[in-house]
C-alpha cells in the first residue's frame, strides 16, 4: 500500500507551501511575474506572489504561496537508524562489563573554527539541559582541547593520550569551510595510518550523519545531540570492531 | 485589576453612561411593541420545535410561515396548542409538522391549558440550560490555572464541520482557549437555520444545530485529555440571533457573536428586525451565561482607526447599555476593539495602549474581545508577524480578556494550520515574556498616552450627545457609525417584524424576564 | 542573448529558497527526513531542514531552506501590458473629445461577498489613496450598488441605467467560490445577449487579469489598483469598438 | 537623556567606577612598561610604511622580524633612521624593503634628526586624520536628521569586498546608518595584516587597508546619494589591534570593535599582549575619533544571560576605565551588552529591560552597543522575528545608541540579502511606533525592573570587589569571565611582547599622548 503525500494548507492533498527569495531582478511587474512563473518552475500551481518588495536597484524579494501537485510515497522513506542510545548508567555499565578499561576520548573544535559551546555540551562535566557531559562519565577519559585546533594537533593530542576515539565539532559552514577542514583531518589520519585505529566522530548543528559518512567519519551528529548519544555510538562501535 | 493608568475623569465616563441610556430608551421601546419571525421560532425552538420537512424546510420555519400574521400572538400559543390538540409529544408533533401537518389552522384550546403545558416545556428547557451552566462552571474552575490571559481564540474555517473538528483539537493542543468556528459566508443572511451536521461552506462552516454538538463534543474530548475547559464560539447576529442563541443554550457554546449593529452595517440588515432580534437573543445569552462578544472592532476596518476611535467607545458604552437592559451582566460582555492603526504612525503603538487601556478602564469587569491587525495586513508575512506581536504585547500590558489571534496571512487566506500555529507560538511567547509588565510601569502624568485617551473620551461624550439628539436609527442612516448609511426601512428582514399584540404571549420570554431580574 | 536567473541569497545563482509547510504526517526523525526529500522533489539541493514542530498528533511542521539549480529566462518573461494608463484630467478630456456624453458605470461586490472597501476605493468619491473615485469624475456617471448584490440584480440595474460597463468585485475566494460567481454573471449576460453591449471589469486582490480574462471578462484588476486605470480602460474600450 | 527610571544608588555607582580603576591600575602598570611586534608595526605603518614582499610579508611585519629583539628601542628609530640614510622618500624606502633591504643594519644617524624627521612624518598623519575627521564632523551634521535613533548597524560578510560593496549599498538604501564588514573566520589569530583587495573569506572578508578604502568608497558614494553619512565599522580586536586602528584611522573607519577581553576570552589571545596593544590601538581610535565597540555581549553566548548579567555590567566598568585611560571620552564608548535571555523566562523582557536602561544610566554618555538574540535563536524564522522586535523595542525604548539588527536566520546561515532587509524593515517599523513610548512610562517603584537592576547592581559590586582582590589576570585564569579559563602565559602572541628599553622611541605614541591629554 502507497502512502502518498502532500504539504497540507488547510484541505488534504492541497499542497500549499509558503516560499521566500530574492530574485536578482530590478522590482517591477515583470519581476513579479519572474517570481511567479520560477514558483511554477518548481513544480507549483495555484502560484500567488503575495508580497514583492525592491532590495536595491537590482534586486527584489518575494513573498510566495503556491500549490504543488508533487507527492511523496511517506513509506519509502528511510531514516538512517537512530539506534535508541544507552543513557549515562548503561554506557558506563556497558564498558565496564565489555571493554573492561577506560575508554579515551579526545574532542575538539577544529580548524578555523571557534565555537565551543558546542562540544562543551557533549564533553564538560556539567553537560547540556541535565545531560551528563563525557567528563563525567567514571569509565571514560575525555579531553576537551577546546577550539580553533589544528587537526595535525589534534591528532597528535590522540596519539599521546592513546585514544579510542576523536570527536570533532564543526559549526561554521559557510563557503563550505567544515568540508574542507573535516576532509583534512581524514587524509592525515589515512597518511599516518591511523584512521582504523581511531572512531572518528562529528559534530555540529549543519552536520548530518549522512555528510560525515561521506566524508570517511563513522558517524555524524546534528542539533539536540546529547553526550550519551555518541557516547553509546563509540563504546558499541569499539566493541563491534574487536569482535 | 490594574488601577487607572490613565487619570480619566470618573464624572465624563458617569456623562457617557447616561446618555447611552438615553440613547436605548426610544429603541427599547419600539423592541418592546414588536417580536420577529426570528425570535418565534426561537422559542418554538426552545419549547422543542426541531426538524425539517421534506424540502429541507426547519420545522420552526415550517410553523412560522404557516402562522402569517398570527405570530403577533406568539407562535408559542399555537404550538403548545397543538400538542394538547393532539395530545403528542414533541418529538411526535414535530414529525407531523415535518410531514405536513399545519397547526395554525387548529381551534386554540383554553389559555390556562396552553400556559401550564407551556410553563412545562419552559422548565425543560431551563433545566437542560441550568446543566450546561453548572457543567461549564465546574470545569473552568477546575482547570482554571491551565488557561492562558487572556484567553486565547482561534477560528477554523473549514467549511467542513469534520475538518474543523482536526483543525480545532489541533489548535487546542497547541494552546488555543477558545475555538470559534467561523459561518459561511452568506448565512447570516438566510432568514433560517439550516439543518443536521454540514461539509460544504465558503468562507466557513454553516451554524447548525448538530454541528454545534459535533464541535462541543470534539472540544470536551480534547479539553478533559489537556486538562482544560475549551470555549465554543460561534456566531448570532444576522437574521436568526435569536434562534441561533437558543441553539447555543442548548448545546453549550460558552461565547457567541452578538451585536446587531454588526449585522446593520456590515450585512445591510434592517436595523428594526435586528435590534429586536438582538434583546431576546442576549437575554438568551444572559441566562445560558454565554459570553456575548460585539463586534465595533469592524467599524475600524472601513473608517480609520486614529480618527475614528471615539465611534468604537460609544458603541461599546451603547452596546453596554443594550446589554444590561437584556440582563447581561458585564462580566458576560466582551465588548469588541481592535488593533486597526496604520503601521506607519509615529508612536501609533502609544495610541493603540491607550486605547486599549481605556477601554480596560472603562469596562473594569467587561472581558472585552480584543481584535488583531486585519486592515493593514500584506502579504509580507514577516511584517504582519510583528505587528501582531506589538497587538499580543498590548493585549497582555492592557489585561484583556479575550484575545483574538492574529495570523500572518491574514491578507492573503483564511488559516492554514501552520498560520494558526503560529499565532499561537506568538501570543505564548509575548504573554509569558512580558508577563508583569502592565503592573510594573506607570503612564506619564499628562505623556501621549493619558492626553490620547482623555481625547477620545471627550470625542466620544460629543459624539453620544450628536446620536442622542438625532436618535439612534437616524444616526445610523446618516453613516454615523463606520461610515456606512443604512435606510431604516432598507436591507434584510424588516418583513419579518410584527407588532405584538395585546395579548402576545410568549412562555420563554416571561421566564427569561423573570429569570434575569428584568421584570420590574 | 539569455538572461538567464537563479534565486540569490548571498552569492550570485546560489539559489537559495526559504519554504514553510505542514505534511500530514506525525513529528519525528522520519517526518524531517520526508520533509527533506520532498524539498528535493521540487528540485532543491543542499536542503536543510531548519525548524519542525509538531502540529498535531498527524501534523507537522517545518521550515526548510534550499538551493535550487532551476533557472528561469528573464528575457523571455512577458508581461501583460499594463498600458500606461490616463489619469483623471485626461481621461475626462478623452471622452469628451471621443465620446462626446457621459460614461455610465455600474459597480458591485457581488454574490455573497460583502467585501466593500475595494469597490469603494474604485468608485466613491473621496477615492482611495490620494486618487479621486469614479463618481467624482465630471464626465462619468458612477453608481456603486454596494455588496451582496446578485448578479441577476446587477444586471437589472444596469439595463436600467443604460449602463457602459459593469464593475464586479470579488475579494472572498476560498474555495474558488469567486470563480463561480463570476462565471455566473457572464452565462447571465450571454443568456440574455448582453454581454457584447457592456464592458465588463472585474476585480479584487486575488483577481489577475489572466483570470479575469480567462473567465469571459474585458480585464481584471488585482491589488493596488487605482480608479483611472479602470476608468481608462474602460474609455479607450469603448472607443476601440466603436470603430 | 532620560531621567533615572531606575532608581540606582549613585554611591554604589561611584563604588563600582572605584574598584574599576583599582583593578586596571596594576595592568597598566605593565601596559606602560612594554611594547608589541603590533604597536612597532602600528607606528611603522602611521609613519607611512606599506607594501608587502614578494612573499607577501607585509613591509611593516618584515622590519619588525628583522629588528628581532631591537623592538625594545622603538621600531620607528630604525624606520626613520633608514630614510635619512638612504636619503629616501616614503615611497622609495617601502619598495626597498618589500625588495629586500634590512634596515635593521644599517647604522643609526643622530637621534635629534631621527626625532625632527618623525615629527615630520607624525604631522603627515595627523594632518590625514584630522582631515578625516573634519569631513566625517561636516557630513554627520549635516545630513542628521536622516539618522536612525538608535543607528542601524548590520554587517555584511560575504568574503569578497567587491559582493560586500552590493551587499552595503543596498543595506544602506534600505536604511541602515551603519555598515560592519565581519572579518573571515581566523583573521584575528594572524599576525600580520594582508594586503590588497581580496575576494575570498570565511564567514567574512579579509580587513586590508585596500578593503577598507573600497568600503569607505562606496559608502561615501551611496551616502551622498540618499543624504546621510553611512558609517564603516570593522574589527581591531585580535593579535593586530593597533595596526588595524591604524588603517582605520588613515581611511576614515567610523567604529571599532576594540576589546582585548574578546580577544583573550574567545579567541585564545595572550592577555598581556592584547592588553598593550589595546592601549594603543585605543589612543590611535581616541585621536581619530572612532567609536570603539566593547564585546561583553559575547559573554552571554557561553553563560547564562540571567544569571551572570552582573559579569557584563562589570566589564563595562572595567572596559570604561581602560577607555579612559587611552584618552577615549565617554561619547567614544560604544559599550556592548546584549539581549540574550531565555526566551522562555516568564517576565524576560522586563529584566531585559532593566538591563539595558541600567546600562543606559550607568553610562549616559556612551552610545552603548547592544547585541540581538543569537544564542536562542533557533531554525523558526518566524519565532526570531519576534524574538528581534522585542530586542528592537527595548532597544529604542531604553535609548540605545547603536542597534545591531538581528537576522531571522541567526541560527542558520550568515545573513542573506533579504533577510537583511527585513531586520531592517522590523526595525524601522518598531522604532516609529514605539518612539516615545520610553518618555511616557515610568517605571514602579520596587517593582520588578527596579529590583532586577538594583541586585545586578549589588552582584556587579561583590564581582569587582572579587577582581580586585585577585587580581584582573587571576581572574580571568579562573574563569570569572564566560566561564571561560585563559592561562596568564598561554594563548597566541605572547612572544610578541617585549619590555621597553629606557631609549624606547615611539613618536606617534608621544604625540598622542599630548594631543589626547594623557601625559601628566
Ligand atoms: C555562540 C556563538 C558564537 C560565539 C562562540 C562562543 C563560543 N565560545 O563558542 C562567538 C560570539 C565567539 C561567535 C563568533 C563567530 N560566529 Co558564531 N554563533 C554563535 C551562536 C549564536 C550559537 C552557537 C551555539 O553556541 N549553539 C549552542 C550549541 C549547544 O549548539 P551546537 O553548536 O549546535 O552543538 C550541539 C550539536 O550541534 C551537537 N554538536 C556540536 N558539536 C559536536 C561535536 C560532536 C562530536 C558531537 C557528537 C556533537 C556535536 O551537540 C551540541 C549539543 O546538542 C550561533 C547562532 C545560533 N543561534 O546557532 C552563531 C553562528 C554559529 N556563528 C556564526 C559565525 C559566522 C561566527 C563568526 C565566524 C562571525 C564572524 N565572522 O565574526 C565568528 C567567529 C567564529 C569562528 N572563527 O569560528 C554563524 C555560522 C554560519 C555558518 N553556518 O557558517 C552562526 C550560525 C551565526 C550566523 N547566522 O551567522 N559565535
Ligand atoms: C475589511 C475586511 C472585512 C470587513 C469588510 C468590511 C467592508 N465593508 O468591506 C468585514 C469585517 C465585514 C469582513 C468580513 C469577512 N471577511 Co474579510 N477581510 C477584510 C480585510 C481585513 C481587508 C479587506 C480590505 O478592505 N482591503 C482594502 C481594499 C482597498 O483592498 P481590495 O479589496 O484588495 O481592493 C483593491 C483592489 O483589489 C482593487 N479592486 C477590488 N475590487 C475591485 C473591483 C474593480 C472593478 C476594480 C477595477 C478593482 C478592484 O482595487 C482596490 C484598490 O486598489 C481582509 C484581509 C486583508 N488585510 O486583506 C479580509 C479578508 C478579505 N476577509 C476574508 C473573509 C474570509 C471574510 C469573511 C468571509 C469571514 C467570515 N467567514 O466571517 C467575512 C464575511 C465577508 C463576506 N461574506 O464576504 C478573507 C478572504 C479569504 C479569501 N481569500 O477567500 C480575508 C483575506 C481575511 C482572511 N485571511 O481570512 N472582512
Ligand atoms: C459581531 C459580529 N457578528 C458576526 C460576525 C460574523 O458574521 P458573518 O457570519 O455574517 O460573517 C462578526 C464578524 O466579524 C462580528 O464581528
Ligand atoms: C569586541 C569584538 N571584537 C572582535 C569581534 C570579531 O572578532 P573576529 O574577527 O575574531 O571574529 C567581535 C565579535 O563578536 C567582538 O565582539
Amino acid at each position: 500500500m502507497d502512502n502518498m503525500i502532500r504539504p497540507y494548507g488547510d484541505t488534504m492533498n492541497d499542497g500549499a507551501v509558503q516560499l521566500s527569495f530574492t530574485l536578482p531582478v530590478p522590482h517591477s511587474a515583470k519581476a513579479d511575474e519572474a517570481a511567479k512563473q520560477y514558483a511554477h518552475k518548481l513544480g507549483f500551481e495555484e502560484v500567488e506572489v503575495v508580497h514583492s518588495n525592491p532590495l536595491s536597484e537590482d534586486f527584489s524579494f518575494f513573498v510566495v504561496y503556491g500549490k504543488s501537485q508533487l507527492q511523496l510515497d511517506y513509506d519509502k522513506i528511510e531514516v538512517e537508524a537512530v539506534e535508541k542510545s544507552m543513557d549515562f548508567y548503561e554506557v558506563n555499565n556497558f564498558i565496564k562489563e565489555n571493554i573492561k578499561r577506560k575508554v579515551v576520548v579526545v574532542g575538539a573544535c577544529t580548524g578555523t573554527d571557534a565555537h565551543t559551546v558546542g562540544i562543551d555540551a557533549i564533553m564538560n562535566m556539567k553537560g547540556f539541559d541535565q545531560h551528563y557531559g563525557l567528563e563525567r562519565y567514571p569509565m571514560m577519559e575525555a579531553y576537551n582541547l577546546g577550539a580553533q585546533v589544528p587537526n595535525e594537533e589534534l591528532i597528535r593530542k590522540a596519539m599521546e593520550l592513546n585514544a579510542d576515539a576523536i570527536l570533532v565539532s564543526q559549526v561554521v559552514t559557510q563557503k563550505e569551510v567544515h568540508i574542507q577542514n573535516m576532509t583534512d583531518l581524514i587524509e592525515l589520519l589515512e597518511a599516518e595510518g591511523l584512521r582504523s585505529k581511531l572512531i572518528v566522530c562529528a559534530g555540529g548543528p549543519r552536520i548530518s550523519n549522512k555528510l560525515a559518512l561521506e566524508l570517511g567519519y563513522d558517524v555524524g551528529f546534528g542539533r539536540g545531540t546529547y553526550p550519551e548519544n555518541v557516547a553509546s555510538f563509540i563504546v558499541e562501535k569499539m566493541v563491534e570492531r574487536n569482535s | 485589576m490594574t488601577q487607572s493608568k490613565l487619570n480619566l475623569d470618573k464624572d465624563k465616563i458617569s456623562r457617557a453612561r447616561e446618555l447611552s441610556k438615553q440613547i436605548t430608551r426610544p429603541v427599547n421601546d419600539y423592541i418592546e411593541k414588536h417580536t420577529t419571525v426570528a425570535i418565534e421560532r426561537a422559542t418554538l425552538r426552545m419549547l422543542g420545535a426541531d426538524g425539517v420537512t421534506a424540502d429541507d424546510v426547519p420545522v420552526p420555519n415550517a410553523i412560522v410561515s404557516a402562522l402569517g400574521d398570527n405570530i403577533q400572538y406568539g407562535a408559542s400559543t399555537y404550538y403548545v396548542n397543538a400538542l394538547l390538540r393532539k395530545n403528542m409529544t414533541v418529538e411526535q408533533l414535530n414529525g407531523a409538522i415535518a410531514n405536513g401537518l399545519d397547526i395554525s389552522q387548529l381551534e386554540l384550546t383554553d389559555m390556562e391549558l396552553i400556559r401550564q403545558k407551556a410553563e412545562e416545556l419552559v422548565a425543560a428547557f431551563a433545566h437542560r440550560v441550568k446543566g450546561n451552566v453548572a457543567y461549564r462552571t465546574s470545569k473552568v474552575t477546575e482547570y482554571k490555572e491551565k488557561e492562558n490571559a487572556p484567553l486565547l481564540y482561534l477560528i477554523v474555517a473549514t467549511g467542513n464541520i469534520f475538518e474543523d473538528v482536526k483543525q480545532a483539537q489541533a489548535a487546542a493542543r497547541q494552546g488555543a482557549d477558545i475555538i470559534a468556528v467561523i459561518r459561511t459566508t452568506g448565512q447570516s443572511l438566510l432568514d433560517f437555520v439550516p439543518y443536521g451536521a454540514t461539509t460544504e461552506g465558503f468562507g466557513g462552516t454553516y451554524a447548525t444545530q448538530e454541528n454545534f454538538k459535533i464541535m462541543r463534543k470534539a472540544l470536551d474530548e480534547v479539553g478533559n485529555e489537556i486538562g482544560k475547559y475549551i470555549r465554543l464560539v460561534n456566531y448570532c447576529s444576522g437574521l436568526c440571533m435569536p434562534e441561533i442563541a437558543a441553539m447555543g443554550a442548548i448545546e453549550r457554546l460558552d461565547m457567541m457573536l452578538n451585536d446587531s449593529m454588526y449585522g446593520v452595517l456590515f450585512r445591510d440588515i434592517n436595523m428594526y428586525r435586528t435590534f429586536v432580534d438582538q434583546k431576546f437573543s442576549r437575554m438568551i445569552n444572559a441566562f445560558a451565561e454565554i459570553v456575548i462578544n460585539s463586534g465595533e472592532d469592524n467599524y475600524l476596518t472601513t473608517s480609520d482607526a486614529y480618527e475614528k476611535a471615539y465611534t468604537v467607545t460609544a458603541s461599546q458604552f451603547i452596546n453596554e447599555q443594550f446589554a444590561y437592559d437584556s440582563g447581561l451582566p458585564a462580566k458576560l460582555m466582551g465588548l469588541g476593539h481592535a488593533f486597526e492603526m496604520n503601521p506607519q504612525i509615529e508612536n501609533g503603538f502609544l495610541y493603540e495602549m491607550a486605547q486599549a487601556q481605556m477601554a480596560r478602564e472603562i469596562f473594569p469587569e467587561a472581558p472585552l474581545k480584543y481584535m488583531p491587525p486585519t486592515k493593514y495586513m500584506t502579504g509580507d508575512v514577516f511584517k504582519g508577524y510583528i505587528m501582531n506581536a506589538m497587538f499580543n504585547f498590548i493585549a497582555k500590558s492592557t489585561n484583556q480578556g479575550i484575545l483574538l489571534l492574529g495570523m500572518l496571512t491574514e491578507a492573503i487566506h483564511t488559516p492554514f494550520m501552520q498560520d494558526r500555529f503560529l499565532a499561537v507560538e506568538n501570543a505564548r511567547y509575548i504573554l509569558n515574556n512580558t508577563k508583569d509588565f502592565a503592573n510594573d510601569i506607570e503612564f506619564k502624568k499628562d505623556g501621549i498616552m493619558q492626553t490620547r485617551a482623555q481625547n477620545v473620551l471627550d470625542e466620544t461624550i460629543e459624539f453620544l450627545e450628536q446620536i442622542n439628539e438625532k436618535g439612534l436609527f437616524d444616526s445610523i442612516e446618516q453613516k454615523l457609525f463606520a461610515e456606512v448609511s443604512r435606510p431604516k426601512h432598507g436591507g434584510k428582514g424588516f418583513d419579518g417584524v410584527k407588532e405584538k399584540a395585546d395579548n402576545y404571549f410568549n412562555p420563554v420570554y416571561d421566564y427569561l424576564e423573570v429569570e434575569l431580574g428584568l421584570k420590574k
